[in-house]
């Protein structure tokens, strides 16, 4: 799987959501959340340039929505306890960050204007004195400056770790749909075997289109009125 | 001591040190109680407000900077040069908001609500000296972040919580609602 | 303009620099007569007489400073000698360190190893004498700075090669895939 995001047009997977919210003039909503899944997975499907550091957040935006996303389409789906919790924060987070998205859009006059203070330079006038720490030894200085070496990152394997966070991501994200398309087709055959109400299968025959073209099953008809076959998607 | 000594002395002080300094220090050097000198810095800030005064009082969490009026700044400008010209990235902008609002703040609280991997804008930031970092109380791996008095006189604010909409932005409403549901 | 406007500027204006200012100067930068500029010296000076503040105008010839309240000397002695004479916080230690190691070395430099913004503590460390700054070479707008004579002599050494581990130390390839990257 290969995603690619513009970043110079969104600041993040949250700012991708709030443009499409907002675009579609909706609310920050679970419903408005399911709406708008398959135009987020379609951006980061076609976006271009994705930094590796934003990958990983882009996937884990990405996974939640498509749990939202197919319990809109079927309601039948239970979610874990996880799953149900992971939506929550999601919500909670995109209304958050809303809030200071439009903050920062308010300090920015602040910032760009003129108005501004200055401190002074402090003791100017003093001139230099001498003043050396008391017990201070080259060996301390040697400890300090070694730890300091210690401490810098190495680039290279900073960027191992985040290749592997996002290998992580897209295996979540596989395992996600494979059990879904489990939980669905038992849902499915479940509903068609126990319902009469004809309205009610239209629906779920709706639902499932919908997630062929989610490209989470694969369907199959031999003929005409003959059984349907749903397949796991290769 | 008497009041008016106690607001002479504390500008003195701010003015010959320029730098940040804690109100516990300045009550150390006063040997004064901290009240006494809380309530001389509040005359000293009402003094610096009117018409006429080309100082302010920066604040920040334990610590008081004197500055110059930010009305002041076309002028000032004349003498000194500004190193903090560059306008912010909008990525920098919602970094340095956040912080502003909820610091100090660690930077897994800060991308939990960004929902972006910030290392490099937090790096930047603190380059440019608009934020600070210090040691995390509850992780002893990691750091907090605060914005810097820097960032205050490049506002023009003599406080954070002189920033719009401070009350709300500054508490995160689902640990309110978790408190007020116990 | 107005004399309280004036007041304000020439307060912020005088306040920033430090150093003493020629009245022509002033008059240049509000754009005003010095017959006006020496209205608005005339009433700072008395504000600054009235009890309370903590600042003072010192006039030589053509020129004028504000300075602190002679009053105060005795507490303005104690801040300095604090700020001074304290043991080195360890953003302090860990900059005299690179510089001892690294110098002579630029702002720049260090800040892309600390990863923070260094002009305060570098600030300190040169009036405490502990290190000196020079030209740099590389670019003519920035400074190097290097460690002082005299802070070596008080770690009883007379060359930086003599501090401990330097051979080592001082090559680390670690810090050179940091400084190459900015």
């Amino acid at each position: 799987m290969a995603y690619h995001i513009k970043l110079e047009q969104f600041e993040g997977p949250l700012d991708l959501l709030l443009s499409l919210t907002e675009q579609e003039k909706l609310d920050i909503t679970r419903v408005s959340l399911a709406k708008i899944a398959d135009q987020y997975l379609e951006y980061i499907a076609n976006a271009q340039d994705i930094t590796l550091a934003h990958l990983a957040d882009f996937l884990s935006v990405a996974a939640r929505l498509i749990l939202i996303k197919s319990k809109a389409l079927l309601p039948l789906i239970q979610f874990t306890e996880e799953e149900e919790e992971e939506i929550k924060d999601l919500e909670h987070q995109l209304a958050q960050y809303k809030k200071f998205k439009e903050a920062a859009k308010n300090l920015a006059p602040l910032y760009d204007s003129p108005r501004m203070s200055f401190s002074r330079d402090g003791f100017s006038g003093l001139g230099v004195v001498f003043y050396p720490p008391a017990n201070i030894t080259g060996d301390d200085l040697a400890k300090v400056f070694a730890k300091i070496l210690g401490e810098i990152p190495v680039v290279e394997k900073l960027e191992e770790e985040m290749v592997k966070e996002v290998l992580t991501l897209e295996e979540r994200i596989v395992h996600l749909q494979n059990t879904l398309r489990e939980r669905v087709q038992t849902s499915f055959s479940e509903l068609v075997a126990n319902t009469v109400d004809k309205v009610e299968i239209v629906v779920s025959f709706l639902a499932m289109l919908e997630l062929v073209k989610q490209r989470l099953i694969h369907v199959e008809q031999g003929e005409l009125f003959s059984e349907i076959h749903m397949k796991h998607k290769q | 001591m008497e009041q008016e000594k106690m607001q002479s002395i504390i500008e003195s002080v701010l003015f010959v040190s320029g730098e940040p300094i804690k109100k516990a220090k300045l009550a150390k050097i006063l040997a004064e109680k901290i009240e006494e000198v809380e309530k001389a810095l509040e005359a000293l800030s009402v003094r610096y407000a009117q018409a006429g005064s080309g100082l302010a009082l920066l604040q920040k969490g334990e610590e008081i900077q004197l500055v110059s009026n930010p009305e002041n700044a076309q002028h000032v400008e004349q003498l000194v040069k500004n190193e903090l010209q560059d306008s912010l990235s909008n990525a920098a902008l919602e970094v340095v908001s956040i912080i502003a609002y909820r610091g100090p703040i660690s930077k897994t609280e800060i991308e939990a609500i960004r929902g972006v991997n910030c290392s490099y804008t937090l790096r930047n930031l603190l380059l440019r000296g608009l934020i600070e970092r210090s040691d995390n109380l509850r992780d002893a791996r990691g750091y907090v972040y605060s914005i810097s008095f820097d960032f205050l006189k490049k506002l023009g604010t003599d406080d954070v919580k002189k920033l719009p909409q401070y009350d709300i932005l500054s508490v995160d409403e689902r640990i309110n609602s978790i408190i007020s549901n116990e």
